[in-house]
Parts: structure tokens; sequence; C-alpha cells
């Protein structure tokens, strides 16, 4: 009974608010911290590859950057399925904050795919399954968004969004596995960044401290988001009120 | 019967009504008032089941809309600010596709009688898209006539109708409460129902 | 230790725009995530403050 | 009333609206044609390079088409509150929601399978490449209207909403581009086209059952 009493108090956006800005600087400076560390093992501890040189120290933000793309688009189908089973408003909310980060990183993974793919490849951009799938992830992401920001009404925009954030992530796995299927039958590229030839444990080390530096870095920017759209939101309520007049 | 109990429409951010009760009997009329903008189409639109009421429950012969989704809707019908007329289709294959899309047992006689009841015996056959926006309203409004629902929700049926339509669809709706049925309707005109005092429920207030 | 000087640590092997590239343009759309978010949150203030004065003006007349 | 009845009488209306607006389902067509005859103007008429892609050259055209006749499925019902008063029919919405994609895949879908040999006969398709397209399009024509009611259903009423509907619509649509396209390019390869064209089946399966809720969820959303 408690924990049902706690749970609520969470979920209502006033208490969040503020839970979410004392929490905000601890996940930047984690984030901060995590990839000072993991910058310098990609950079001075890792060492350089005898087949790709120097130019495979792209995939410690490439190999990072498409994980927490795919993982944030998980992230925000669960929020929007929350928020369409129990109709909490946060929950919508946070789906709607993670999206834009999400689609940041998805970008971010592009780019350094393709500068990635020039040295190794000799082309900027090549049809290989990861990239593929991480373009399709990036329209996803845009489609979201489009939808979301042509509703007007805050209501239809939060459930019209978390449809076609589920409708997505059920299409996600069958996505993946027809573009990858069709990469294998028109024989492209074979190469897989992940398989670098002597994938030393020190640079998977480094790979996995940047994932977890770009994680801490999408929390902090997706609760920093939440807040603003909870203010938003919630401009008429009694506690945003009070909460001005304390602040000023 | 039909209720309401402790309902609140919030339509965006603004809160159009809250703690909203009413009780509806066999052979009562509801007339709902208010400005405009004051949430009278929200609420019959969330009396019909369209729309979620933000807090409360409607509740028919007892049970929540939601659990009898069924038999309420074969007992209830609902004519809308669009009367829900294909332009392309003839008053007749309206009326027709739009009984027997509802599941109501329909012969080609009765169709005929009921738009001839309302006054469109002579345009039948003509497609939808000739005929004036009232006409098309009255072939929206003899669906009331073939489906024998208990409860009418109304919104403005009286708009855009001539003097003796407007008559005659009073008549209507005074007839259907004498035989024990229901109906909630919004109006801007007085509405004169023969021989019935409506309860009201103003929004504004 | 990889790098003998700070000039061959930024030669990258000769692939400093394909590294540098990547890396820099990360830290650039991070930054400008930052700060699209500090805007963000500006605006809403701003609104919410806008919201509430407009609200005790109301309250205020209301109450005269 | 049973429900085979209800989704009959749906269907007999949809394609009496259907014979009326004949100048919306040719449209569509010519869009269809239009756009897989631009693709030799555009790349040479090779005609060992056409052949090449042409089945990939037919099946986008065909989703562009799907694509362009979404906008038709709910829009007018919704205007003219035809759509209100189907939610408000006793019959599950799921029911009536299958009969409006079936007549939806009738009026938009078909018209387009019995075109597309023509199309791959200009790309000089083998004939048993031709049967194939056929096939592939049967099977895959109904998925891309089942996909498309839900982005057809959650942009009601929206501005812009053509555009935003093809951002929705078209990235959930690529398994069946690369499915049906590579069932063409299996038969013209002689790698065969089974494996393509069952998993194609598969994901018509799959859309069958699970679409018609998530279009009927999207409706509750657009309606309100």
């Amino acid at each position: 009974m408690t924990n049902r009493l706690n749970l609520y108090k969470y979920s209502s956006p006033a208490t969040f608010y503020a839970l979410a800005g004392k929490m905000i600087p601890w996940f930047y400076g984690a984030a901060a911290l995590l990839c000072i560390v993991g910058l310098y093992i990609s950079f001075f501890l890792a060492p350089t590859d005898f087949q790709q040189s120097d130019a495979y120290r792209i995939i410690f933000i490439h190999v990072p950057a498409s994980w927490m793309s795919m993982f944030i688009y998980i992230v925000m189908a669960v929020w929007a399925a929350l928020g369409l089973a129990f109709n909490t408003r946060l929950s919508f909310m946070m789906a709607s904050a993670l999206a834009p980060t999400g689609a940041m990183l998805t970008f971010v993974s592009l780019w350094t795919g393709a500068l990635w793919g020039k040295p190794t490849w000799g082309a900027w951009w090549v049809w290989d399954a990861r990239l593929t799938s991480e373009l399709i992830l990036f329209f996803l992401y845009l489609g979201f968004m489009a939808l979301q920001a042509a509703i007007d009404d805050p209501r239809r925009a939060d459930r019209a969004g978390a449809l076609i954030a589920l409708v997505g992530v059920v299409n996600v796995p069958i996505i993946y596995f027809s573009v990858r299927w069709w990469n294998t039958l028109h024989q492209g590229a074979s190469v897989s960044m992940t398989k670098a030839p002597s994938m030393a444990a020190i640079m998977l080390e480094g790979m996995l401290v940047m994932a977890l530096a770009v994680w801490m870095y999408a929390i902090a920017a997706s609760l920093s988001r939440v807040r603003s759209i909870i203010l938003e939101r919630e401009r008429n309520s009694q506690w945003v009120a009070q909460l001005l007049e304390t602040e000023i | 019967m039909l209720e309401g109990k402790n309902l609140a429409c919030v339509r965006g951010e603004r809160t159009l009504f809250s703690r909203l009760n009413f009780m509806l009997n066999e052979g009562e009329l509801l007339l709902v008032q208010g400005a405009n903008g004051s949430g009278k189409t929200s609420l019959l639109r969330m009396v019909c089941g369209l729309l979620a009421p933000e807090f409360g429950e409607i509740l028919w012969q007892g049970e929540k809309i939601g659990t009898v989704r069924e038999s309420y809707h074969a007992e209830m019908a609902y004519f809308g600010h669009a009367p829900a007329v294909k332009e392309d289709l003839s008053a007749f294959e309206n009326l027709d596709f739009s009984c027997r899309l509802a599941g109501i047992q329909v012969d080609h006689e009765e169709v005929k009688g009921a738009l001839g009841h309302l006054g469109l015996g002579h345009c039948l056959n003509l497609p939808a898209k000739s005929l004036s926006q009232g006409q098309r309203r009255r072939v929206a409004l003899s669906r009331l006539l073939l489906a024998k629902a208990r409860l009418w929700i109304l919104d403005e049926p009286l708009t855009a109708l001539d003097q003796a339509a407007l008559q005659l669809v009073q008549s209507l709706i005074g007839e259907h409460l004498h035989q024990g049925g229901m109906a909630l309707l919004t109006t801007h005109q007085p509405a004169m129902i023969p021989g019935i005092t409506p309860k009201i429920l103003d929004l504004s207030a | 230790m990889n790098w003998n000087s700070w000039s061959e640590f930024f030669h990258m092997g000769g692939y400093a725009l394909y590294v540098w590239g990547s890396y820099a343009v990360t830290a650039i759309l991070i930054a400008g995530e930052i700060l699209l978010l500090k805007s963000h949150r500006q605006k809403a203030l701003t609104l919410a403050r806008l919201t509430v004065k407009y609200s005790k003006v109301k309250d205020d007349e209301s109450a005269a | 009333m049973s429900i085979t009845q209800t989704v009959f009488v749906l269907l007999q209306r949809e394609l009496m609206l259907a014979m009326r607006r004949r100048g919306d389902v040719l449209t569509v067509l010519f869009f269809f044609v239009i756009v897989a005859s631009l693709f030799p103007l555009g790349v040479g008429p090779d005609p060992k390079l056409l052949r090449l892609m042409g089945g990939g050259v037919v099946w986008v055209a065909a989703l562009l088409a799907a694509m362009l006749s979404l906008g038709r499925m709910f829009a007018s019902d919704y205007a003219d509150g035809t759509l209100e008063q189907l939610v408000l029919t006793p019959t599950p919405p799921v029911v009536w929601i299958t009969g409006k994609i079936v007549a939806h895949w009738l009026v938009s879908g078909v018209p387009l399978i019995l075109m597309a040999p023509v199309l791959g006969v200009q790309f000089g398709l083998s004939g048993d490449a031709l049967a194939v397209l056929v096939f592939s399009l049967l099977l895959g024509t109904p998925v891309l209207s089942l996909i498309g009611a839900i982005g057809a259903a959650l942009t009601l009423g929206l501005r812009g909403g053509g555009v935003l509907v093809s951002l929705l619509v078209l990235p959930l649509y690529i398994p069946v581009l690369i499915f049906g396209a590579g069932a063409v390019d299996g038969a013209m390869s002689g790698l065969g086209s089974e494996a393509h064209l069952s998993l194609l089946g598969g994901i018509l399966i799959l859309a069958f059952m699970l679409t018609p809720w998530a279009v009927s969820a999207a409706l509750r959303i657009s309606i309100e």
C-alpha cells in the first residue's frame, strides 16, 4: 500500500519536477566524468590498430551512440505504453522528452558511421545493414516528433505519439531483420564495425565507458527537457504559481 | 436510466466543466444550455462515449457505458454537428446504408416512409450533394425514426430547419418521450416540446 | 603511450579529418542540445510567469 | 446482425462510393504508371539495367501510389460525421475497420496489381518474374493498406496531413519493399523467390492480426 502511494507521489508532475531538478546536476557530472575517462581510454590506452590505424578510434563514439539511439527508442516506447495503459501524463511527457536526444544520437551514429566508412570502405555511405537500420531509426524519430508537432491538443499529441512509438517499436525488429536479409543477399559490405579484427579488451572497455557516459548524458538531457515540458503544460496550476513565487 | 456522476471535461489546457451531475429517466428530456464554448457538444460526445471524461463516470442502467458498449450503442442514437450524409449517395441510399451499418434491419418501404415523414419524399433518389443543408440534416434525422433507440442524443437538431420541419422535429421528440424514450439535447432556439417540461442543465452556471 | 608528440596525436595517423570530424561534430551537437535545452527552459519559465501574472490580474479584478 | 453482414454492407457502400468517384481511383493508377515510366527516362534505356531494376521500380511506385491513396481511407468519413456514427454502432470497431481497410485495398491496391504486369513488360521482365511480381503485390499491397491505415487514422484532420502520413508510414513500408522487390529479383536471377514470398505472407498475416487494433486505438485518439 505504501509502495503504491509512493509511486503515485513520484508520478505527480509537481513532485517529479523537484526531484528531477535535484538529479540533473549529478547525471551531468557523471556523464562528464565518464566521458573524460572514456576519452582517455580511447585515445591513450587503446593501441593503434595495425589494420585501420587510428581511424578506428571513431568507434568509441559511433558504437555507443548507435547503442543508445536504439535503447532510447525502446525506453520511449515503454514510457508510451505506460502512458496509454495507466493514463499518466508524466509518462507521455517522458516519451516526448526522450525523442530529440534519441534523434540527435541517431544522427551522431550516422555521421560518425559515414566518417568511419570513408577511410575503411572508401565511400562516405555504404548500404551496410547497421547504417541502413540506423537511417530508418532516424526516420522513425522524425516521424514521432513531426506527428507531435502537428497536433495542437496536448492530450491527442501525447496519445498519437505514444501509439506511433509503439507501432514503431514492434516494427523495428522486422525492419532490422529485413534490412540484414537484403544486405546479405546483395553481397554488400561484409565488414562489421564491431568485429574489428583485433578487438582488444581495452577497446571494449573504452566503448562501454563511453556508452555509460552517453547514457548518463541522455538521462540528464531528457530530465531537463521533461522539466520544461512539465512547466509548459502545468503553467495554470497552483504549484507552478507557488514555485515561481518562491523562486523570485 | 442515464446518469452522469461528477463529470469533468478538459479540452487543451482549459477546464470546460467539472463536478457535473445529471440524471435522466424514462420519458424525460434534458436540455443542455450554456454559452458558446461552455462544453455542450463535449458533454454530448462524452455521453455517447466518443470522448473520455477527464474525471467521473457515465452510467447506463447503472453500468459504466464503457463496459456495456455494445448494448448501449444499440439503444442510443446520436445526431451530431456533421450530419453523416455522403454527398455521392442519394438520400435513400444514405439512410439505407446508415441503418444497415448500425445493425438495424429495414426494408425499402420503411426507409421511404421515414424519409417521406420528414418531407423528403420527392427527393429520395437525388444525390445528397444537390440537397440543401436543411434537407441533409433531415436525412440524418430520419434515422431516428428507424433506429428504435431509447436514448436520443441530439446536438443542435433544430438549426438550419424551416418552420415546418422545426414543428415536425419537435413533435417527433415529444412522441419519443411520451413512448417512454429519453432525450438529451442542446439548442439555441427555445425548444417547445409539446406536453413536456424539460430538465435544464446549465453549463455556464 | 601511443603518441610521441602532440602533433602526432593531432595527426591521428593520417586520419585526422575523419577522427576529429567525428568527435568535433558530436561535441557541437551535444553543446547545441544543451543550449537548446537552456533556451527551452527559459521559454517555459517566461510562459509560466506570464500565465501566473495574468491569472493574478484576473483574480484581483474579480476581487475588486 | 452478424459480423460478416456488417463487413459486407460496408464493402458494398465503399465500392459504390468509389464507383461514383472513379476519378480518384484512376488518378492513383495513373500516378503509379507515370512514376514507373519516369525511371527509364532518368537512368537511360539500357535494357540490361532496366531489367535489373524493374522489380524494385514497380514496387517503389506501388508504395508511393498506395501512400497517396491513404488520404481517402478515413478523411471524408471524418469530415462528414460518418466516422462518428460508425464508432457508435454496436459492431466492434475492429470489424468495421477491417472492412474499411479491405475496401481500400480493393479500390486502390487491386488496380495496381492489375496494372503491374504492363509496367513489368516495359522494363523487360521475364514471364516468371512477371508472375512473381503480381503474386508479391498480391501479398504485399494489403499490408500497405493495413499499415497505412494507422498513419491515416493518426493524422486525421491535421494540417499537412498528407506529408506527415508519408513520414510516418514509409519507414514502416520498408520490409514489404525489401521482400517484394527481392522476390522479383530472385525470379530474375534464378535464385528462387519462395523465401521472400513466404516472409511477405508472414508479414501479411501478422499485419492483418495486429493493425486493426492499432487503427482502432488511433481513431479513438483522433476523434476525441
